[in-house]
């Protein structure tokens, strides 16, 4: 990889990936990562995240398909010239070494840099991750966080064009995780390097990222700014996944502008009934809603009547899990709200809020609500 | 970076892969190198050369004359009443030492995991016969064992060693004096390994001590002391160096042991041929000792 | 020298000779290497190892210049040793003695000692029993009444007698006596006689009838040294050490078997061999055969009288330096006699001797220990001596 | 609940006091008689001649005297033959680890054809009787020209399959991560075999290796075979010349024997216990 | 323990427990549990949590005072006649029994129950635990989730007077953690067991337990029900612990009815100040607030400038932090919100809202708010 090319962009075109024992890790992959852009990829465990992420650090080989790092294939190019640089999920620190001598190693082999420079360096860098009075410490003695720093202070070291990072806080306890989180994002906002981030938390993927990669079993369910795949998620695994507590899904059919279930009917505008009614069967429908998204003990037209079943006392927040003739629906309601185990309740919500799935998982109201949410895209970079 | 060429085959996928496959492969055998060569030629050369041997009536100064005689030493070796004098003998053998060992080191393991006091100092004396040398093992209880040993003085018997009786048993203790320390060891790693919290379940169950043994202990062991009673048996099977150090054998070849036996053949006799015969024999009922054990203590496993 | 330099130069010498007589033969092959101009290496082997280590060297190509190797063993080797008739020959010798390294008209080992049994006694024993010291047992009724004498006057053991290998060649020494064998010609057990059983019974009851001898042999041989024991069948050996045991001894035939008419006493002796080699070059042979011409002639006198091995050389025995000295009086001149008067055989060189002989003694031990009766160990060591050459 | 139950707790207090009792009779006699024979071994090697000979067995050696230790140091090459144990099963302990560790580390880090075949084989290798192999071995070490050389020793047992094992049980344990991170850096398969594999398996390496050094140490058979000469005898090998003069035994010099050979060992021992714990330990584990 | 004592009442009479590295794990704890009452212990790691369980069930001795359960004292009886049983966080099944073994084998060891008995009840509880098919497997074969219900199923089939789980739920990913939770919360409903239960999470307590006990390094903090212990908080300690994210705190001094920080001042009612001005000192005070209390971007009186430094998108709700003047706050919003960082924005809550803490910890307004919020306790079984 040539110097001359500074364009940290990432293209992907139909990558796949095959494990030896014939298994399919990553299938018909496309997709293009800006220069600059934090890339979060999110998905169950399984589906492929890493097998991604380590195909682009040369930890994998590419099946079929290319990778490409601004106009460049990857391909026979050796892991430590493909200007990137990885930050693990245990952080792989070389427990024996200094973190001195972790953070230069790479330096050491790869450039020409004379040790001064090396240990100006990595000094600047310590000083960045404010890791420079550990700098003569072994990793064993470090804090879970100030590991996380160390490892990510030896990937910036490096100057790669590219970071890629697997799960860098999974090890780290709750408020930990919050706290490198946010310093995280800083340190790439400041620096700019295009970051490939992969994580299972939807929580990360939501707060970090200008775009997030959203895999299910090694395929790309969707591509979008962060409210966009909440808003407008492009398939129901996706608005099963993203979201907590998950989104609450009835199977309906249309009938006229009613959507009917085993328990409950539903007017929806003719809008909505327009889009639909594109599709071939709308007799194999699914409905879903979120939580927050429903009005507790509404009243009015167009109410669906639903029992207490159990109450969940969150602090903050309740939720509320109701019994809607034997469909099970969560309503997040404010934390003073405790109705009693039995009780009988009106729930309501706007027909804007819904979201409307076909048999193969399709969103239907995907072009509608688009334009229904029009600040999406909001303040990513993607033009930087 | 300098990469330029490797730019252009951008169809080469194929080639990429194989060509860093094949590094891997490369760097994979570089390394197993060393152990495969000598392997090969200090482990399994010699054993095929033993097998060859075993076919033949094997001259050692002049291997050219020897003669192919097919299985006829395995033949002479199943009427040889020496053979077959020895192959007790090793099984009396095993069979003195073999329950004791492995009973003894669990009860010592078991016992030393409890919350004794000096746990340290027990652990340490029942390791230490381990360090030693045979030699030291067998000259030190030869000296126990004579007549105006230590033993015979406060236990009676004469010397134990020449007694066609006693000498037997007597190699046994030293045996299992020495011996006991590797089970020990494994077994007190492998107690400490069972989780107390299994205990406090089986408490909270109501079982009594004995029931946890039974029903917790034990079966918590059970791959450690598959394992201790194959080495055992393994080892009491080529036991040796007690006997040829201890007894040489005596008192009228009661402690010929298989393996002495197949010694006094080989480098006494000159036999190599048929000393090779005894070795593949005896490898055949190691390796058959071994898989009855697995098969009937391990076994109904999954 | 140790572990780094290994040892390739100069003529490489393995003995099996330790304690007092591994000393001398020290001293004497240093005294080689200061007026020679070559080098000896002298290995000392253990001697349970030697022949084990002696022969797989030759089995794996590399065996040694020169070794030392007890007659009776010279079967197994004999189609790989180096002739020396011509070099050395066996006239310098005692007739008997170098016929051990003949084998059909080439002389393929040079003797440099011979080392038959004996009969040691404590003197200060033998007065405390009322016995004359200066009177040794050298007739069984002799040796019958200091035995009774002794184990009536004092609270010692009358006698003791090796165990293992020499156990088995004190039998063939009292068989002989008796005009037995142990072996016919064709190598079958020729000891189920009348006179085989008699010895045996002989041997069982010196230790289970008349309990002049202890049952276990250490107990036998630590008493020896305390000064607690009378008499004592040992070899020609065992000199140096009866020396140290710091009493009053001396020596004589051991002919201890009733009714035998021609008792001998019965001794191997020690030869030189030089196995045969593709490595080695003429010199270096010739330099071996030089060490074993200065070893079994001009250093022979030194080996008599310091090891208290009776010489093979004629020469040597005839010397003064030997005649006059005390090993001489203490036991070699009651060797030498026996030796003359044809009171002395060799163990001949069958094959399987170690095998053969090992079944033989393991079941004289087991009766000496109490455990068989003497006609189960004839019957057993009849039944090992036709296995150990019936096996091939 | 009611005084019956507080009786029967009592009663079960009282039994369980029994019980430790027993327990500590049992592990302290056990432990008691287990120490004998090196009271034995230590006690007699420092008693006079008198007392080593006399008709009844002495535990109190209340005649003492360093005669044997003396007799035992000045007239035998026994400094000599403990640098060359020391030599030689230091030069064993090193190859074997390099060895081992090597295929260890391609057979749970490097993805090439046979492997698995390969590790099978070495397994199944563990069952094979040393035995069966001496003379054959022979043969080929003096075809080798290896005979009387310390490679004669070492190269035989320098393929260590139980090494290999235990190895490849730590070496899988290793993050995988970081020889990924490594790589990322630069590093080459040997530079990482080097620089993190070895570094990293230190204590597995130390406990191995301490095995190896006392299994080494107390060898016999085979350094008889090829060692030769006197002054490259191994401890073991050169303390049985001592004892062998001719069939006499003298037990004061057989017991100095046995404790000038054992004593360094049980020195190592006492010192790095836990780390021979450890290696014993892993083999227990490794079925 | 005889079986006519059939009142599974829990009393902890000044207990206390010293390991024998002299370490006080609990000191001085009292507390009276009462029959069918559902438990949660809650407190930070190395709290005493499971020590006190484990007093209870007979694992552990008891060092000083007493424990009875209904009127009758455990000490000297044995584990297997307290008539409890106990679940472990790791379950604790025998690895080497099939579930059937697992479950039967306490009523074996301990009962008089016929083979037949013992299998009927065994099945009858596989059923209730919906894990029949799974009767022959052995623990290594099922699922989490599985495992957590056999080792449910094995105390259940006790028929025990008290439940004791310590952290059962700690094992299991979050998704079925939540449905155990539940299954859990409805099993205890139905056989209305006295249940202790452990667990450090606030989450599971606050949603589960009719009261909570809020220890912290032995001691007991705070024994209410969760409404309570949410609103209510004895002290700083159960404050911060209890609440995620966690309450704000300020450090303030009270000027006439003005709280002054460094960074603000904010008014508050005379009947507050009242409450304060019995203590000490006010100089040395504490301001807590919670997240969800705060309007962000107020307008009118009593409101606090602050900039905006992060936004945390959660999909539902976004988390701002602010910075007022160094000090760090959170403030939860809406969904939609999401503010540019570097922002300046005015905060507000109502004085109702706020908590104050002395320098000792202790909660100032605890009195006063409990008569502000008169509904608790609610529905708590307390007077079963
Ligand atoms: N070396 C391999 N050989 C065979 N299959 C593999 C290999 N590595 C991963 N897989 C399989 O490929 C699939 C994807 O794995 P990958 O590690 O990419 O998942 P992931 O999304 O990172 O999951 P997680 O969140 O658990 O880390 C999994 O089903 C996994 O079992
Ligand atoms: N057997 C013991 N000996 C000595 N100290 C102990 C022992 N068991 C626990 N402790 C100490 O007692 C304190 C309380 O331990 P406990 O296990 O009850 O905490 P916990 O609240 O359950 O914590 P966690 O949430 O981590 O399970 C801890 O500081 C612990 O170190
Ligand atoms: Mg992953
Ligand atoms: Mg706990």
């Amino acid at each position: 990889m040539s110097k001359t090319n500074t364009t940290a962009s990432v293209t992907f075109e139909n990558v796949r990936k095959v494990y030896s024992d014939d298994f399919v890790a990553i299938d018909g992959f496309d997709a293009t990562i800006e220069d600059g852009e934090f890339i979060t990829v999110v998905g169950p465990s399984g589906s492929g995240k890493s097998t991604l992420l380590r195909m682009v650090a040369g930890l994998e080989e590419i099946t079929g398909g290319d990778v490409r790092i601004g106009s460049e294939s990857i391909k026979g190019v050796e892991p430590q010239d493909r200007g990137i640089a990885m930050v693990f999920q245990n952080y792989a620190l070389y427990p024996h070494m200094t973190v001195r001598k972790n953070m230069s190693y790479g330096l050491r082999l790869t450039t020409a840099l004379s040790e001064e420079e090396i240990d100006q360096r990595v000094r600047e860098t310590a000083e960045m991750m404010g890791i420079e009075d550990q700098l003569d410490d072994k990793p064993a003695n470090l804090s879970g966080g100030q590991q996380q720093r160390v490892a990510t202070g030896r990937a910036i070291v490096r100057d790669p064009k590219i970071f890629l990072m697997d799960e860098p806080l999974s090890n780290l306890d709750a408020k930990l995780k919050v706290h490198m989180r946010t310093e995280l994002q800083r340190l790439q906002e400041d620096l700019g390097t295009t970051t490939i981030y992969v994580t299972h938390d939807q929580h990360e993927a939501l707060t970090m990222s200008d775009r997030i990669i959203v895999l299910n079993e090694g395929e790309l369910q969707q591509f979008a700014p962060p409210e966009e795949v909440y808003n407008t998620p492009a398939n129901r695994f996706v608005a099963d996944f993203i979201g907590s507590p998950a989104m609450n899904f009835f199977d309906v059919e249309l009938h006229g502008t009613t959507l009917v279930s085993d328990g409950f009917e539903y007017e929806i505008p003719s809008s909505i009934v327009d889009t639909i009614t594109t599709v071939d069967t709308t007799s194999d429908l699914e409905l879903g809603i979120r939580p927050e998204d429903i009005t507790y003990d509404a009243s009015g037209d167009n109410t669906i009547t639903a029992v207490v079943e159990v109450v969940e006392v969150a602090g903050s927040d309740n939720f509320i899990h109701l019994d809607i003739e034997g469909s099970e629906c969560r309503v997040r309601v404010s934390g003073g709200l405790k109705p009693t185990v039995g009780e009988e309740v009106q729930i309501a919500f706007d027909p804007a809020d819904i979201h409307l799935f076909n048999a193969a998982g399709e969103n239907l109201l995907a072009g509608l609500s688009d334009t229904a949410v029009p600040e999406v895209p909001t303040e990513s970079e993607e033009a930087a | 970076m300098a990469q330029s060429t490797q730019q252009t085959d951008a169809d080469g996928s194929g080639l990429d892969r194989s060509k860093s496959m094949t590094r891997e492969w490369i760097a994979g055998a570089t390394f197993s190198l060393p152990y495969i060569l000598i392997a090969g030629t200090f482990l399994f050369g010699p054993l095929v050369l033993a097998l060859y041997m075993s076919l033949h009536d094997w001259n050692a100064l002049a291997p050219a004359q020897s003669q192919f005689i097919g299985f006829e030493n395995y033949q002479i070796l199943l009427s040889d009443p020496d053979f077959w004098n020895a192959l007790w003998n090793t099984f009396y053998f095993v069979f003195l030492t073999v329950p004791p060992i492995i009973i003894g080191s669990l009860l010592l393991a078991l016992g030393v995991n409890r919350d004794v006091k000096g746990k340290w100092l027990l652990r340490t004396i029942f390791f230490s016969p381990y360090v030693l040398t045979v030699a030291v093992v067998g000259l030190l209880w030869t000296e126990l064992f004579n007549a105006s040993g230590l033993i015979p003085y406060h236990l009676g018997g004469g010397n134990w060693l020449t007694s066609p009786e006693l000498a037997m048993p007597g190699i046994a203790v030293a045996t299992i004096w020495w011996q006991l320390a590797f089970n020990f060891i494994i077994l007190l790693a492998a107690r400490q390994n069972v989780p107390d919290r299994l205990y406090e379940a089986a408490k909270l169950d109501g079982a009594s001590t004995g029931q946890m043994m039974r029903h917790i202990t034990i079966p918590q062991m059970r791959n450690p002391l598959v394992f201790v009673v194959i080495v055992t048996f393994v080892n009491s099977f080529q036991v040796f160096g007690q006997p040829f150090i201890m007894t040489d054998g005596g008192p009228t070849f009661s402690t010929t042991t298989i393996v002495l036996y197949l010694y006094e053949t080989a480098f006494t006799g000159r036999e190599f041929g048929y000393a090779a015969a005894v070795g593949y024999v005896l490898f055949m009922i190691l390796i058959a000792i071994s898989a009855t054990n697995y098969y009937f203590l391990a076994g109904d496993d999954q | 020298t140790g572990f780094v330099g290994g040892s390739s130069d100069g003529i490489e010498y393995w003995t099996l000779f330790s304690g007092g007589d591994g000393e001398v033969m020290k001293s004497m092959v240093n005294e080689i290497n200061d007026d020679y101009d070559f080098q000896i290496n002298r290995q000392r082997v253990p001697w349970d190892e030697h022949y084990r280590r002696l022969y797989t060297s030759m089995v794996g190509g590399n065996p040694p210049d020169i070794a030392v190797m007890h007659s009776r063993m010279m079967n197994e080797y004999q189609d790989n040793l180096v002739s020396v008739t011509d070099e050395i020959g066996t006239e310098p010798y005692l007739t008997d003695v170098a016929q051990g390294g003949m084998v059909d008209g080439e002389q393929l080992a040079v003797p440099i000692d011979t080392h038959p049994l004996g009969l040691y006694y404590n003197k200060e024993i033998f007065e405390e029993a009322g016995l004359d010291p200066e009177k040794p047992p050298n007739t069984p009724d002799r040796f019958h009444e200091a035995a009774a004498a002794i184990i009536e006057n004092t609270d010692y053991y009358a006698f003791d007698f090796p165990e293992g290998e020499y156990h088995a060649e004190t039998m063939w020494m009292l068989l002989h006596g008796r005009g037995g064998k142990v072996l016919t010609d064709d190598y079958e057990p020729a000891f189920d006689t009348p006179d085989g059983r008699a010895v045996v019974q002989e041997m069982h009851d010196w230790v289970h009838e008349r309990e002049w001898a202890p049952v276990d042999p250490t107990a036998g041989w630590e008493a020896w040294n305390r000064g607690e024991l009378g008499m004592k069948i040992e070899g020609t050996w065992h000199v140096t050490i009866v020396r140290e045991a710091g009493f009053e001894f001396g020596m004589t035939k051991p002919f201890v078997m009733p009714g035998a008419d021609n008792p001998v006493t019965i001794g191997d002796s020690h030869t030189l061999i030089i196995p045969q080699s593709e490595e080695r070059d003429r010199k270096r042979l010739e330099n071996a055969i030089e060490t074993i011409r200065l070893l079994s002639q001009q250093f022979n006198d030194r080996w008599g009288r310091n090891a208290g091995h009776l010489p093979a050389s004629k020469a040597a025995l005839k010397s003064d330096s030997l005649r006059t000295s005390n090993t001489w009086e203490q036991t070699l001149g009651v060797f030498h006699d026996m030796v003359n008067n044809d009171q002395f055989i060799r163990p001949p060189a069958t094959p399987n001797v170690e095998e053969y002989t090992e079944a033989i003694y393991q079941p004289l031990d087991d009766m000496r220990a109490g455990n068989i009766s003497p006609d189960e160990m004839i019957k057993t060591a009849v039944n090992g001596v036709e296995q150990a050459f019936n096996r091939r | 609940m009611s005084t019956e139950s507080s009786i029967l707790g009592n009663v079960s207090l009282s039994s369980d006091r029994l019980r430790t009792i027993a327990l500590y009779v049992g592990l302290y006699g056990t432990a008691g008689l287990f120490l004998i024979p090196y009271w034995y071994m230590f006690a007699t090697s420092l008693m006079t001649r008198e007392l080593v000979y006399s008709e009844v067995p002495h535990l109190i050696p209340w005649d003492l005297t360093l005669y044997w230790y003396d007799y035992l140091l000045t007239s035998s090459l026994v400094v000599q033959w403990t640098g060359n144990t020391i030599i030689l099963a230091g030069i064993t302990t090193l190859v074997v680890i390099l060895v081992d560790a090597m295929i260890a580390y391609s057979l749970t880090r490097l993805d090439w054809p046979g492997r698995r075949v390969i590790f099978g084989v070495i397994v199944a290798s563990f069952m094979v009787p040393g035995i069966i192999n001496l003379v054959p071995v022979y043969i080929i070490v003096s075809e080798l020209g290896l005979v009387n050389s310390i490679w004669g020793v070492v190269l035989p047992s320098a393929a260590n399959p139980l090494g290999v094992f235990m190895l490849v049980q730590f070496f899988k344990d290793l993050p995988e991560e970081l020889e990924e991170a490594a790589r990322l850096d630069g590093f080459s398969r040997l530079r990482i075999f080097t620089h993190i594999v070895l570094p990293l398996m230190r204590s597995a390496l130390a406990a191995l290796g301490l095995f190896i050094f006392i299994w080494t140490w107390n060898s016999f058979v085979w350094p008889l075979l090829i060692l030769q000469s006197e002054s490259m005898y191994t401890l073991p090998i050169g303390l049985v010349t001592l004892q062998e003069n001719m069939g006499v035994t003298e037990p004061g010099v057989i017991m100095t024997s046995a404790v000038i050979a054992s004593v360094p060992l049980l020195i190592v021992f006492l010192v790095m216990q836990k780390q021979l714990v450890r290696a014993v330990e892993m083999q227990g584990t490794t079925k």
